[in-house]
């Protein structure tokens, strides 16, 4: 760690940029949050995959399973995202009269994410127009064990072959999600929520959304302005983080340690 | 002398090790549910007891040793249960709203340092230090990261050199993945292979081993030829 | 008084001052906030503990369910019930007692350990399925990947020393890249998130339906 | 009669589609049968493995150091070698060693760890509670890992069986920036959490030994200062037991993981030979057809 630029009286050492930087970030989302215009957004060619999923589960007349994860942090950024896309999944279902599937639990944080999720589902069959078609049974509990929950999963897959699964956020059972899908046949999209697993679902999923990529896509269906909001204040503070490492990167080279002290401040 | 207890532990283990393997015979059958259920049966309980400990130690013991103030922590964990019922379950929002901020507030103070800042820090160098190894590791970061970078910008269109650099990035991007995939097979498998140890050491366990493994792996084959494996299965 | 849990802005605005008091005295030094602080933070550490309740709530209600159903299999919901209760009983009679250990190692740790491990099966079978150079980008995850796999066989390193220096080169840069490209990303996108639920935007948490 | 150019078709298509269960039949077998007739393979060191030794090797009897259970029992399976070396390491150093658990299995993991190195702290002299201490599971979320990063003494007051700690070595220990080093055992449990709680909140240094899917980002938070040392996987936990001299069960299990990565990589071949020559040879049929 490079050492601190200036100190302010008050404040503890080195902690000032961060300060800065989490202020900019909350002037920039409630700016974005609140502006008339969306920002410009572009498509995401994974969600043409989703369309197309679930249209080709209708052909079939078989259901589609749509997972969010395991929500093991409660709601968090990934488990979130994961609902996002699950409104809209669920709306495009219910247009097409398609059954839905969406497993739950899996982990303690489940237990409180799940009546959201219910809540989620039923809302998407409601603006649609056919409440009636809503069956709580079709969004099941399997257990709060993560192993367990993918026994469950697993086992009701075999049981009712799907057309499409669509996977987002899990955590290591990601695999094993993926790999039943593609033995019963299934149309896999995968939107894994780390390095490691995009890495491994490259191999395994017929359509693959990055981590980055789920978020935006969620953001691009929902047209909600938080969301939008979410994803140009990332590019924004891409954009500086560019800035800063090619300005700091040639500042270092040429002897000078500006950049690193103001960051470190 | 081997005791009972090491024993029955290395006959039960390996067998329901062994049902829980069954799975990828690629159909359900009863001694995979029987390894499911009693995993998840066992493991809540588990995870329940500890839980109970856990607000004993840092919560009661605390509040025994006067840090009265604990006691609101246990008050506010009380009100959570008014969860489970439909009536009251808006009791629960305070302490779940408490408790989400306070983990908003120490994930928010932090990970701007340890996910941002640090790691600024550490691609913004001297490019031309006097090691050649490291000068060729840093170019390569810094070369390899503003691409990947760029490959995941949403709001802005991807014009002339933006997008040349974002489909470099997707490259790259594959090249990376195909790094880190090697590096997920290599923990997969130092999991299985080290568990296979434990089952092979000491070398008293191997027949055991082997016998579970035959003796699991013909049942399930009987099983699924005599069509009575989706029978005794939870439907 | 249930004017006081139910209304919104009420929840909204002690989930804000909660955030304000962990957060603010991080970055100012203000002694007595930061005690305070300190406490609170112990206390949500607490209450996460009794979520767990919801977990034996949620397995009871599903064995009950199946149980009243009579769906094929009901049982095994039962004898799931008895395991859990077991596993209570024997915590209660302490952690260095037989039965303990014995489900410890002769149960959970078998259990836990094939649930991970079976991974290394579904690894090597995608990957012996659907690891082929089909594009510019697979043959990019293939060639890399197929070198450092090379290099992590110890055996490799030993015979042909001239693998590591291009694994480690491979390891040491662009593995790291491609972390810290997801890392940037993820730290901004937290702090949006926690923005929108401070502001209200995301209440899902609060147990408020999210609507489209 | 089948003609030459359709069994040649025939064997790709097999290569080309192959049977999964073919694939993990063979894994089992590779993987067995070296733990059952060890060949004895030689293995290399990496400079990763020789930095973490590096760290751990300047830990002496005046330095305490916190050993973060963040494992369940699979976890373990890979870890326990790396994590026993480094043990016995600070034994040795005479160094004193607090462990916590963050998950609910990790309790029943150090009496593991003490137990097979029973016979190097009775060689040493090196006692329970007066060099080292258990405190069992105190990491079950981020708050209760900030919570021990910023007051030690008024979230955790006794060992994991209820004995007191008051008068033990942990007096000296206020918050996080009182260890004079973090040995970090993971597999993803509260391991962001400790970086944010301890890493970047107090400057405690944190060495840590991870399953391979975490090592990516463990690099990248060790060239951003965030770690001071990385630990790869069980070949990791084999280069450290064969750089202090006392191999174990990581070397042992050194073969197995060879031939499982050389078995794999057989696969990778011969699956890409069996598309191009499939898929050429289809194209061809069809060529021939038209």
């Amino acid at each position: 760690m490079a050492s601190v630029l200036f100190e302010i009286p008050g404040m503890h050492s080195g902690r000032l940029f961060g300060l800065f930087l989490e202020v900019l970030i909350v002037v920039l989302a409630l700016y974005y949050m609140t502006r008339e215009k969306p920002p410009y957004i572009r498509r995401v060619a994974a969600l043409d995959a989703i369309e197309e999923a679930i249209g080709r589960s209708t052909e079939m007349g078989k259901p589609v399973f749509f997972s969010y994860g395991i929500a093991s942090r409660g709601f968090d950024l990934r488990t979130l995202i994961g609902i996002s896309l699950l409104s809209h999944v669920a709306r495009v279902c219910a247009r097409n009269e398609t059954q839905l599937i969406v497993p739950t639990g899996g982990s303690e944080g489940s237990y409180i994410v799940r009546p959201t999720v219910e809540e989620t589902v039923k809302t998407a069959y409601t603006l649609e127009g056919k409440p009636e078609l809503f069956d709580p049974d079709n969004i099941p509990f399997f257990s709060g064990q993560q192993y367990a929950y993918v026994g469950g999963y697993i086992g009701a897959m075999q049981r009712n072959p799907p057309g499409a699964v669509i996977a987002c956020s899990h955590a290591s059972e990601h695999m094993n999600i993926a790999e039943t899908a593609n033995a019963m046949g299934a149309l896999t999209i995968m939107a894994p929520s780390s390095t490691g697993k995009t890495a491994v679902l490259a191999t395994a999923s017929d359509y693959l959304i990055f981590p980055e990529e789920a978020g935006a896509g969620a953001a691009y269906l929902s047209k909600e302005p938080s969301e939008l909001a979410s994803i140009r204040v990332q590019d924004i503070l891409k954009w500086m983080a560019i800035a800063l490492m090619i300005i700091g990167v040639i500042a270092a080279t040429s002897g000078s340690d500006l950049i690193n002290r103001l960051v470190s401040t | 002398m081997i005791e009972f207890m090491e024993l029955s532990i290395a006959v039960f283990g390996a067998f329901i090790a062994m049902c829980m393997f069954s799975t990828l015979y690629g159909k359900s059958n009863p001694l995979y549910v029987f390894a499911e259920e009693s995993y998840v049966g066992f493991a809540t309980g588990l995870v329940v007891i500890m839980a109970i400990m856990y607000i004993y130690r840092a919560g009661i013991q605390g509040i025994l040793a006067g840090d009265w103030i604990l006691s609101v922590g246990i008050i506010l964990g009380l009100m959570t249960l008014t969860r489970l019922s439909r009536e009251y379950a808006y009791i629960s929002r305070l302490p779940i709203g408490i408790s989400v901020a306070v983990q908003l507030a120490l994930s928010m103070r932090t990970i701007i340092f340890s996910r941002f800042i640090r790691h600024i820090n550490a691609t913004v160098m001297n490019l031309f230090p006097a090691d050649s190894q490291l000068m060729l590791y840093r170019w390569t970061i810094f070369l390899s990261l503003i691409p990947m970078l760029t490959f995941f910008f949403y709001t802005t269109e991807m014009k002339g050199p933006l997008s040349w650099s974002a489909k470099a990035g997707e490259y790259i991007l594959y090249l990376s993945l195909g790094v880190v995939f090697a590096q997920t097979y290599m923990g997969r498998l130092g999991m299985f292979v080290g568990f296979m140890q434990s089952l092979t050491l000491p070398p008293w366990k191997i027949p055991i081993l082997i016998s579970t493994m035959i003796i699991v792996l013909a049942a399930v084959v009987i099983l699924d030829k005599a069509n009575l494996a989706d029978r005794w299965i939870p439907g | 008084m249930s004017m006081f849990f139910k209304r919104k802005d009420i929840q909204l605005t002690i989930v804000v001052l909660t955030f304000l008091v962990v957060f603010i005295p991080y970055f100012f030094n203000i002694p007595a906030l930061d005690a305070f602080s300190k406490k609170l933070i112990t206390i949500a550490s607490l209450v996460n503990g009794f979520t767990l309740a919801l977990a034996i709530h949620s397995q009871f209600r599903r064995a009950s369910n199946q149980w009243r159903r009579k769906s094929r299999g009901y049982y095994w919901g039962a004898y799931m019930l008895i395991c859990l209760i077991m596993m209570i009983l024997f915590g209660i009679i302490g952690q260095e007692s037989a039965p303990w250990h014995w489900v410890m190692f002769a149960v959970i740790n078998p259990l836990s350990s094939v649930n991970y491990c079976i991974l290394a099966f579904y690894l090597s079978g995608s990957a012996a399925r659907a690891f082929r150079a089909r594009s510019i980008q697979a043959f990019m995850l293939l060639a890399a990947g197929s070198i450092v796999l090379l290099y992590q066989a110890p055996l490799t390193g030993a015979v042909f020393p001239v693998i590591d220096p291009i694994a480690l080169y491979l390891t040491n840069t662009f593995a790291v890249s491609v972390s810290r490209t997801i890392y940037l990303g993820l730290a901004t996108a937290s702090i949006v998130l926690g923005v929108r639920m401070l502001t209200g935007r995301e209440v899902s948490f609060l147990g408020f339906a999210r609507e489209e | 009669m089948v003609s030459e150019s359709e069994t040649e078709g025939g064997i790709l298509r097999f290569l080309a589609t192959i049977d999964i269960r073919i694939v993990y039949f063979l894994l089992f077998v590779v993987v067995v049968g070296p733990l059952l007739y060890p060949i004895g393979m030689p293995i290399s060191v990496s400079p990763d493995t020789v930095e973490f030794h590096d760290v751990i090797a300047e830990m002496g009897p005046d330095d305490i150091v916190l050993l973060h259970l963040g494992t369940e029992f699979s976890g373990w399976n890979e870890l326990s070698a790396g994590s026993t070396a480094s043990m016995r390491m600070l034994i040795e150093q005479g160094a004193k060693v607090a462990i916590i658990s963050a998950h609910p299995e990790a309790i029943s993991i150090s009496p593991l760890l003490y137990n097979s190195l029973s016979d190097v702290m009775d060689a040493n002299d090196y006692k329970y509670m007066e060099d080292t201490i258990d405190l069992g599971y105190m990491h079950p979320n981020e708050a209760a890992v900030a919570s021990t990063a910023s007051d030690f003494h008024g979230t955790v007051r006794t060992d994991y069986l209820g004995a007191s700690i008051e008068g033990t070595f942990l007096d000296d220990i206020n918050t996080a920036e009182d260890w004079s080093l973090i040995i970090d055992i993971q597999t993803g449990v509260q391991s962001a959490a400790m970086l944010n709680h301890y890493r970047v909140s107090y400057g405690a240094p944190i060495a840590k030994h991870c399953i391979g899917v975490s090592v990516p980002g463990a690099k990248a938070d060790l060239d951003a200062e965030l770690l001071v040392g990385v630990l790869p996987s069980l070949r990791g936990g084999a280069e450290l037991e064969t750089l202090i001299g006392a191999k174990g069960p990581g070397v042992a299990a050194m073969d197995a993981f060879s031939i499982a990565h050389y078995m794999l990589l057989i696969f990778v071949v011969l699956g890409n030979i069996g598309y191009f020559g499939y898929q050429r040879s289809a194209s061809r049929r069809t060529t021939v057809g038209r």
